[in-house]
């Protein structure tokens, strides 16, 4: 087989312009979630201007190999996952490189970051960061569940796993949007949503105002950095995701920009109106409400 | 009606009963072995009575009983055989059971059977 | 009183077992195939007049020999169990006995002049056992009554465990070494045809069958003999050992 | 020849000699008492040799020069002679054994052992029914005397009580026997047996009916000897109070005896009465076999178990209309591996100072007696090679034939009843503390000892016998000769050599078999035979690290892989049953072997019996009668049978795999095991269970019961199973129960894409058994060698340990990234060929629950590597060491097989994969350069191996050039809550550690399967103990017992004549 090389290059533009969108979406919905508070807000360029000063810093602690690899690990999860699925829809340019796996290679990276981001916490010496690996893994890994229960479905619908393919098969008008076609996964899998963005009110795991647990509490100069850039890339990557699956995928970059934005938005609403739950609440919501969605959307398809 | 080895019999099976519900209810030792005799000697004439045959007599050969006649006169000589072996081993039995009693009395002061219970269940 | 409900209870339904058979008896009116057997050629066969000893000591001597055994080993056994406790060294007991009140004159002579009819009643009882109703059992046991009489009369009186002992296993192994005479030299075990079978009705007939009686009469009054002794004997100990 | 009637004749004569010698004389008469005993052996032994190798005919011997039936004749046939040879036998052992007793008693009491084993032989050899009484009689005193040989050193009047009880209820069972001779004499005019049967049948009106009553007397009398339920009190007290060589006598030569005589009988009452002894005798059997639950005194126990084998036989006996010319076979299989193996342990009782069931631990220093016991057990167990399996076999296979179903689970359910509380005693001597008092010298107590061994050389003996004669019948090879089994044996004979040394021969041994074999196996059973054989080689690696001599492990271990192996070959059912016992023996030893593993071994001993016990029905059912049949036929079965059939074996294999609802065997066993055993009996065993599902699916497919498509039903079991495992598994603080629990997940995706009965199911199934031998054999070395070090298995114990023990981390790391099936490791293979299965189950609900189970899986494989290797080191562990080097070896080897499978899986894959087409022709992958493609998606290693590697290794390379200056912080040199930690126990918080699950989810952990079955272990034992108090110990009761026995048979039995 021969292997296009030009994939490398294309690829990387994509993660360039993902990464870009990603930090102005990022400090834009965090300054609509201020407003709603009553407060000013960061500005814009906010983010730009934390990757850089972090970026500069130089460390002089480490706590270990799987202290490094804990950052490693979530940019690797970030990137991979939005490599492995094709951003735009008919565009060979941003088709990444989805040649390499179908959905469930997918799916695999959305938790790949989790695990090295827990891996990498535990070896930190903070003896509370048990507490918070103890949160952040039960809580993604009950929200997922729905997420991954209405990606079944939605692989079920269309019998087939290659994420192209399901987009192709949402084309040709807004009703043929899984939205319309199996709308109990597409709800399944916006509870889900809620819960793997990591705001509230299911943002006790990275609470800062809780105990000094959670990643940005434990990583600090480039390693901070790393995760920042993740922290850019990996929501739009998981969004795109959705918007492959549920919401049509996009054909264009414009249609890419405005469906990741109202994605986002979602969240960003539900965060401003919603109390924090506690983890064992959240675990029961997301099995009382959203499990019980997308088992029901894989039955019902 | 009722033949003479019939009313042995009967008188048999009574005095093994007699015996039996003895045995269960009564709760010392030597009166379970009179009891077991008495037992025994029920059995012992069921077992004789059912060899009897009217109007026979003795199996013995002698001038009363020719040999020719032997086959119509005597009565089955078989339970008699039996009988007597079915006696000793009774005997020895019972010689065994009063060995044992007096054995268990000079041990446990006692001779009631409900008193014997250290092994059970 | 429910024991004793449950007690008569299950004599009742063994009764009725029981009565079942009562009732479905029915006298045989003429002999069976093998009692016929036994009828018509015991004379020619064992020559013994009393078909009832024919079948006791040959055709069905395994039985017999195992009715002695019985009382051989419950003779043994009493004999143990009566000895655990006491020293088990059964040799002559040399300890100071206990004496008790002289028994009267009247019964310790009595007792000595019957005592030699009884037991010669006894031998003529085993020795006749072919010819006349009786035999080794029902000599034995009159021979055994001889020595309870001499038991009766002087609790006290000690018997030869040694002689007992001998006179019981000499008749017991002469019985089992004519029996397998009698495999060799006859028709099978305890073939009583070892010697001739003489002439019906008189004393020396029916071959070895008045041989065995006789042995079977010593050994089974050896037997009883041993058990009374063994009886009273610990009568006294086991008095002796309470007071 | 010599006549056999000199069996009697020489027990008589030297009885009535020893009263001519001198009560001082006891050496001597001790002497005559054996040489007799020897005499009497070597006749029945002659002739047994004479109808053994020649087959002639009965011989018939006449007493008093006339014919039966006017004379008494005595029949010395292949049954009598062995019954005579080991009547006289166990006579001949037991009086070695009582050496001391019988000295010190003197010649009255060896004139009584003497006639007692006279008797016994009277009773089988004489074709009289009135010299049966006699012998009887015989018999009874000479018991009730001999069962005072124990006053002798106790001198507490138990015994003598206890023989009073025998002498009141043996003069109720002579008064039936007497009436019921006389008047079945009335009847039939003969007391000849052989006459008599002939005569009866021929009788007619009243007489036949005044004839069926007197036999029904003599009956219930003769089977009122074998101890029956509940008539049996006075028998148990007997077993408790007599002297143990006694009991072994009582036991062996009574029983044996009695049943002959039960059995003579039955010829004469013809097939009418077989009925009511059935009936008596499987009742007595289950009865036994429950009462003896609760039991604590050991001989008493022995007692109960006696009881319960001699009404095994005597049902056995009671299905002579259908088992027709094998009930020989059948019943004597039975009754020889009773009575050895009773003898044998009632003489090793003697061995034992004290009479509780722990107290048996003084075994333990004495590996030979120990081989005894266990050889005994596993005899009465019914287990192969001992003639009972055969026996066993046989029988069930009868009455399945002829549908006697009822029978069938009865007898199965109180062989297992009976297995529990032997296995349970074999558990206390391995594990107890032993008394101070040890066996007390064995020098001492030679008799016994030497008793002991010849039992067991003969249950050896008996069992080459028996495997020729099964040959001889079915026309087969001796599976006691199969070269695995052998092998296994001979480390018996090699266990005095050092562990190396043995290590080294296993190892070779392993992989030479399946260098001699590997060419018949068919791609899919060469899965199974590398993960067998080779893989087995590669954990045996492990084993290197132990010093010493392991007395014990290599016989068990070996044992375990001569089953695996010949499992794989075997191709009828009788194989592959015998391979399966082996298997699941040899693994109960070896999990046995650990230090707490008591309890447990013993719950897997009897899940796995119970499950064996399925597949034996199964089977049974299968065949219709026929001996055995080839595992292929099992496709040609039909309705209604099949299904039937189906789920039992079914069932069967699915306790091996632990499935959910029979799964909690698993956890301890595989968590408690020795640090090597695990991976053996985890990542190995538990395959055969696969296995066995794999043939059964692709010989009887889709099976509909009542409506119940089977195949769905298992396919909700494989996923509520791997949920539940998982579940589980995630809340557990043992390292090792963690993996245990994960193994039971694991199982459960197996059985679920097996049960999707298609192309990529099965795939997934292959895959998960390799994957999970890997992976599931380098954790559990891992976690073996950690806490080897560590000496605990508590994961919040540890911590931090990953600079102590890199190398151990880095299976950890490895394996669990492949269980989690996180890419690019070989774990996403099967997680990717997993997700391609369940979306084509036609059955919505099982895949979620499936599904659900992933993401829980995760969870506990974080928890499992977080909580040991990361985290906060605590100071006792400050100087732990890298594990053992031969720990660590295998472990690295798997990591290497780990990666090599990821980036190329088709290495194994596309050979399963090809293969499959076979059986599913459709939906089978598309191999495409590095790109594999199924019917929903694709996948290339390659490529995802690539891509991830050079995101990852870029990543890693920068952070670490720009933070090449940073130090490794201390470990306390940190702040939190404004307090600088000085203990590592204050920094730790992995107790608990998932915590919010637990508070959301916890209630679906609760072990409601463990209740069930503790409860339903309760109930037995509860039903046993307070069914057990009504022998109050009172012979007056017993004597009820007796008459309330033979009264309720009259009613049932009589009012089901005809």
């Amino acid at each position: 087989m021969s292997f296009d090389w030009m994939k490398i290059p294309y690829a990387l533009l994509t993660v360039f312009i993902v990464f870009n969108y990603g930090l102005l979406l990022g400090a834009f919905i965090q300054k609509i979630g201020a407003r709603a508070g009553r407060r000013y807000g960061i500005p814009v360029w906010q983010n730009y201007v934390d990757l850089i000063k972090n970026y500069g810093q130089r460390t002089s602690i480490t706590h270990g190999v799987m202290f490094y690899l804990g950052p490693v690990f979530r940019l690797t999860g970030g990137i991979g996952l939005l490599l492995f699925v094709p951003t735009i829809y008919g565009s060979y340019m941003f088709s990444n490189l989805s040649f390499a796996g179908d959905l469930i290679l997918a799916l695999y990276f959305v938790f790949f970051g989790t695990l090295g981001m827990a891996l990498g916490a535990g070896e930190s010496g903070h003896p509370h960061a048990a507490i918070g690996i103890t949160r952040g893994l039960s809580q993604v890994s009950v929200a997922e569940l729905p997420f991954a229960l209405a990606v079944f479905a939605v692989a079920l619908q269309y019998q087939t796993l290659s994420v192209t393919d399901i987009v192709a098969a949402q084309q040709g008008g807004v009703l043929n949007w899984t939205l319309f076609t199996n709308p109990l996964a597409v709800a399944a899998a916006m509870l889900a949503f809620l819960g793997s963005m990591m705001r509230p009110p299911f943002d006790v795991v990275i609470a800062p105002q809780e105990i000094p647990i959670g990643p940005p509490t434990e990583y600090h100069s480039a390693y901070l950095a790393l995760m920042q850039t993740n922290r850019a890339i990996f929501p739009v990557a998981k969004m795109v995701i959705y918007m492959n699956l549920f919401f049509g995928g996009a054909t264009s970059w414009p249609e890419f920009a405005v469906k990741v934005f109202l994605l986002y938005l979602f969240s960003a609403f539900v965060g401003v109106c919603f109390p924090r739950f506690r983890v064992e609440q959240s675990i029961r919501w997301f099995l009382i409400w959203a499990v019980p969605l997308g088992v029901q959307a894989i039955l019902w398809v | 009606m009722i033949s003479l080895a019939q009313m042995a019999m009967a008188a048999g099976f009574v005095l093994i009963l007699i015996g039996f519900y003895g045995a269960l209810t009564q709760r010392n030792l030597l009166r379970m072995i009179v009891a077991f005799s008495l037992a025994n000697t029920g059995v012992h004439i069921v077992l004789v009575a059912v060899g009897h045959m009217r109007g026979r007599t003795a199996p013995i050969l002698d001038a009363a009983v020719p040999v020719a006649d032997a086959l119509t006169r005597v009565i089955d000589p078989v339970p008699q055989a039996l009988v007597l072996t079915a006696i000793v081993i009774g005997l020895g039995v019972t010689a065994l059971m009063l060995a044992y009693a007096l054995k268990l009395h000079a041990r446990k002061h006692t001779l009631d059977i409900a008193k014997m219970t250290e092994l059970k269940w | 009183m429910i024991k004793r409900a449950i007690a008569l209870l299950l004599t009742l339904a063994v009764g009725a077992l029981f009565a079942s058979l009562l009732v479905g008896y029915v006298p045989d009116s003429e002999l069976n195939h093998t009692a016929r057997y036994y009828a018509e050629r015991t004379a020619e066969d064992i020559g013994a007049a009393n078909i009832v000893t024919a079948i006791i000591v040959t055709y069905r001597g395994l039985d017999t020999l195992g009715e002695v055994t019985v009382l051989f080993i419950s003779a043994a056994i009493v004999g143990l169990v009566l000895a655990q406790g006491r020293v088990l060294n059964n040799a002559p007991n040399n300890a100071p006995r206990q004496t008790r009140a002289p028994v009267s004159e009247l019964l310790s002579t009595g007792s000595r002049v019957l005592t030699p009819l009884i037991l010669l009643l006894g031998v003529y009882v085993f020795v006749n056992g072919h010819l006349t109703p009786g035999g080794g059992f029902q000599g034995g046991a009159i021979v055994a009554s001889g020595m309870l009489l001499l038991l009766l009369a002087d609790p006290l009186k000690q018997f030869s465990h040694r002689l007992i002992a001998v006179l019981e296993s000499l008749s017991g192994l002469l019985f089992v070494g004519i029996g397998v005479l009698g495999v060799l030299l006859a028709g099978g075990f305890l073939d009583n045809r070892l010697l001739p079978i003489g002439t019906l009705g008189e004393l020396f007939s029916a071959g070895v069958i008045p041989v065995i009686y006789s042995l079977i009469g010593l050994k089974v009054g050896a037997e009883f003999s041993s058990m009374l002794a063994s009886l009273s004997e610990t009568n006294h100990t086991e008095n002796s050992e309470e007071t | 020849m010599v006549s056999a009637l000199h069996i009697i004749t020489a027990a008589l004569a030297a009885a009535f000699l020893l009263g001519l010698l001198k009560e001082q004389q006891r050496g001597l008469a001790y002497g005559i008492t054996l040489l007799t005993l020897a005499l009497m052996s070597w006749i029945s032994a002659g002739w047994l040799w004479t109808f053994a190798s020649t087959g002639t005919a009965a011989v018939e011997i006449f007493t008093a020069g006339t014919e039966p039936p006017f004379a008494i004749n005595l029949r010395i046939g292949l049954a009598e002679a062995a019954l005579t040879l080991l009547i006289n036998l166990v006579g001949l052992l037991s009086a070695l054994a009582l050496k001391d007793t019988l000295l010190a008693l003197g010649r009255r009491a060896m004139a009584v052992w003497l006639v007692a084993v006279m008797a016994l032989s009277g009773i089988v050899l004489t074709r009289d029914l009135f010299n049966l009484f006699v012998f009887f009689e015989l018999t009874v005193i000479a018991s009730a005397g001999l069962v005072l040989l124990s006053e002798h050193a106790k001198n507490d009047g138990q015994a003598l009580a206890a023989g009073f009880k025998y002498l009141i209820v043996s003069q109720f069972i002579s008064a039936f026997l007497l009436i019921g001779i006389i008047f079945a004499y009335h009847a039939t005019g003969t007391l000849n047996i052989d006459d008599m049967a002939a005569a009866a049948p021929l009788l007619g009106g009243g007489a036949a009916q005044a004839f069926a009553l007197a036999f029904f007397l003599i009956f219930i009398a003769v089977v009122a000897e074998l101890k029956p339920f509940p008539a049996n009190g006075w028998a148990l007290d007997i077993y408790e109070s007599a002297h143990p060589a006694f009991s072994a006598l009582f036991s062996a030569a009574t029983g044996a005896a009695a049943l002959f005589a039960v059995d003579k009988l039955l010829l004469i009452g013809g097939d009418a009465w077989l009925p009511m002894a059935t009936g008596i005798g499987i009742v007595t059997f289950v009865a036994a076999n429950l009462l003896a639950l609760p039991q604590t005194n050991d001989r008493r126990l022995l007692g109960y178990s006696s009881i319960a084998q001699t009404g095994l036989i005597l049902a056995v006996l009671g299905q002579r209309d259908i088992l027709g010319e094998h009930t020989l076979y059948i019943a004597g299989g039975l009754l020889l591996s009773h009575a050895i193996a009773k003898a044998g342990l009632y003489w090793l009782s003697g061995l034992i100072a004290e009479r509780g069931l722990e107290a048996w631990a003084a075994l333990r220093g004495q590996p030979l007696l120990i081989f005894a016991f266990v050889s005994f057990i596993s005899m009465l167990s019914g287990l192969p090679p001992f003639p009972g399996f055969y026996a066993k076999w046989e029988l069930i296979h009868l009455l399945a034939g002829e549908g006697r179903i009822v029978l069938l689970g009865l007898i199965l359910f109180g062989a297992l009843l009976e297995a529990g509380y032997l296995f349970r005693w074999f558990g206390y001597i391995m594990k107890r503390e032993a008394p101070t008092e040890v066996v007390d010298n064995v020098a001492h107590k030679f008799g016994a000892v030497f008793a002991t061994l010849a039992a067991l050389a003969a249950a050896w003996a008996l069992s080459l016998v028996w495997g020729e004669l099964a040959g001889l019948q079915f026309d087969r090879f001796n599976m006691l000769l199969a070269l695995p089994l052998l092998f296994a044996l001979a480390f018996l004979l090699l266990d005095w050599l050092p562990v190396w040394v043995k290590n080294s021969l296993a190892i070779a041994g392993l992989l030479a078999w399946f260098y001699l074999t590997y060419t018949e196996y068919d791609p899919l059973r060469m899965i199974f035979a590398v993960i067998f054989l080779i893989g087995g080689s590669l954990t045996l690696l492990a084993s290197y690290h132990e010093h010493g001599r392991r007395i014990g492990f290599y016989p068990s271990a070996m044992l375990m892989f001569a089953g695996l192996a010949m499992l794989i070959r075997a191709t009828d059912s009788f194989d592959f049953f015998v391979a399966w016992e082996l298997l699941t023996v040899g693994s109960y030893f070896l999990i046995l072997r650990g230090k707490h593993s008591e309890p447990h071994a013993l719950s897997y001993i009897l899940f796995s019996l119970g499950g064996a016990f399925l597949i034996l029905a199964g089977f049974a059912l299968a065949t219709q009668g026929a001996p055995y049949f080839d595992l292929a036929a099992l496709a040609d079965l039909v309705q209604p049978l099949a299904p039937w059939v189906f789920l039992l074996l079914a069932i069967g294999f699915m306790t091996k795999t632990a499935a959910i609802g029979l799964h909690i065997w698993l956890p301890g066993a595989h968590a408690e095991a020795e640090t090597d055993v695990s991976p053996m009996v985890s990542g190995i065993l538990l395959k055969a269970g696969l296995y066995g599902l794999i043939v059964l699916l692709l010989t009887m497919g889709r099976q509909d019961f009542y409506g119940v498509e089977l195949i769905n039903a298992m396919l909700w079991i494989g996923a509520l199973t791997a949920l539940i495992g998982n579940l589980l598994a995630i809340f557990q603080e043992d390292a090792k129960r963690l993996l245990a629990y994960s193994s039971i997940g694991q199982m459960g995706y197996a059985m679920f894409g097996l049960a999707l009965m298609n192309h990529l199911g099965w795939l997934m199934a292959l895959m998960f058994v390799i994957n999970h031998y890997v992976y599931k054999s380098m954790l559990f070395l891992s976690v073996g060698g950690v806490a080897k070090r560590t000496g605990t298995r508590q994961m919040y114990r540890m911590g931090g340990l990953i600079t102590l023990m890199p190398l151990s981390f880095i299976a950890t790391l490895i394996g669990i990234i492949a269980v989690s099936g996180v890419p690019p490791l070989s774990g996403f293979g099967g997680r990717w060929i997993f997700y391609n299965a369940i979306l084509t189950a036609e059955a919505r609900l099982p895949m979620i629950l499936i599904f659900l189970a992933g993401p829980i899986a995760f969870l506990y494989l974080f928890r499992l590597i977080y909580t040991i290797f990361l985290g906060q080191l605590k100071d006792e562990f400050r100087r732990v060491k890298e594990a053992p080097f031969w720990i660590v070896l295998p472990q690295m080897i798997y990591v290497a097989i780990l990666l090599v499978v990821a980036v190329v899986p088709g290495l194994v894959l596309r050979h399963v994969d090809a293969y499959l087409n076979h059986f599913f022709p459709n939906g089978g992958l598309i191999w495409e350069g590095t790109t594999i493609t199924s019917q929903f998606g694709y996948w290339n290693p390659v490529a995802i191996m690539i891509i991830v590697g050079v995101i990852f290794m870029t990543l890693f390379a920068w952070l670490l050039f720009v933070n090449r200056r940073a130090q490794k912080v201390k470990q306390f040199n940190i702040v939190f809550s404004a307090e600088r930690p000085f203990r590592p126990e204050t920094t730790h918080f992995a107790w608990n550690f998932f915590a919010p699950y637990r508070k959301a989810l916890g209630f679906l952990t609760l072990p409601l399967v463990t209740l069930f079955w503790s409860t339903m272990t309760d109930l037995l034992h509860t039903a046993g103990d307070l069914a057990r108090r009504f022998y109050t110990g009172n012979g007056q009761t017993y004597a009820f017992h007796l008459l309330a026995f033979v009264v309720i048979v009259y009613l049932f039995g009589m009012g089901v004549r005809p």
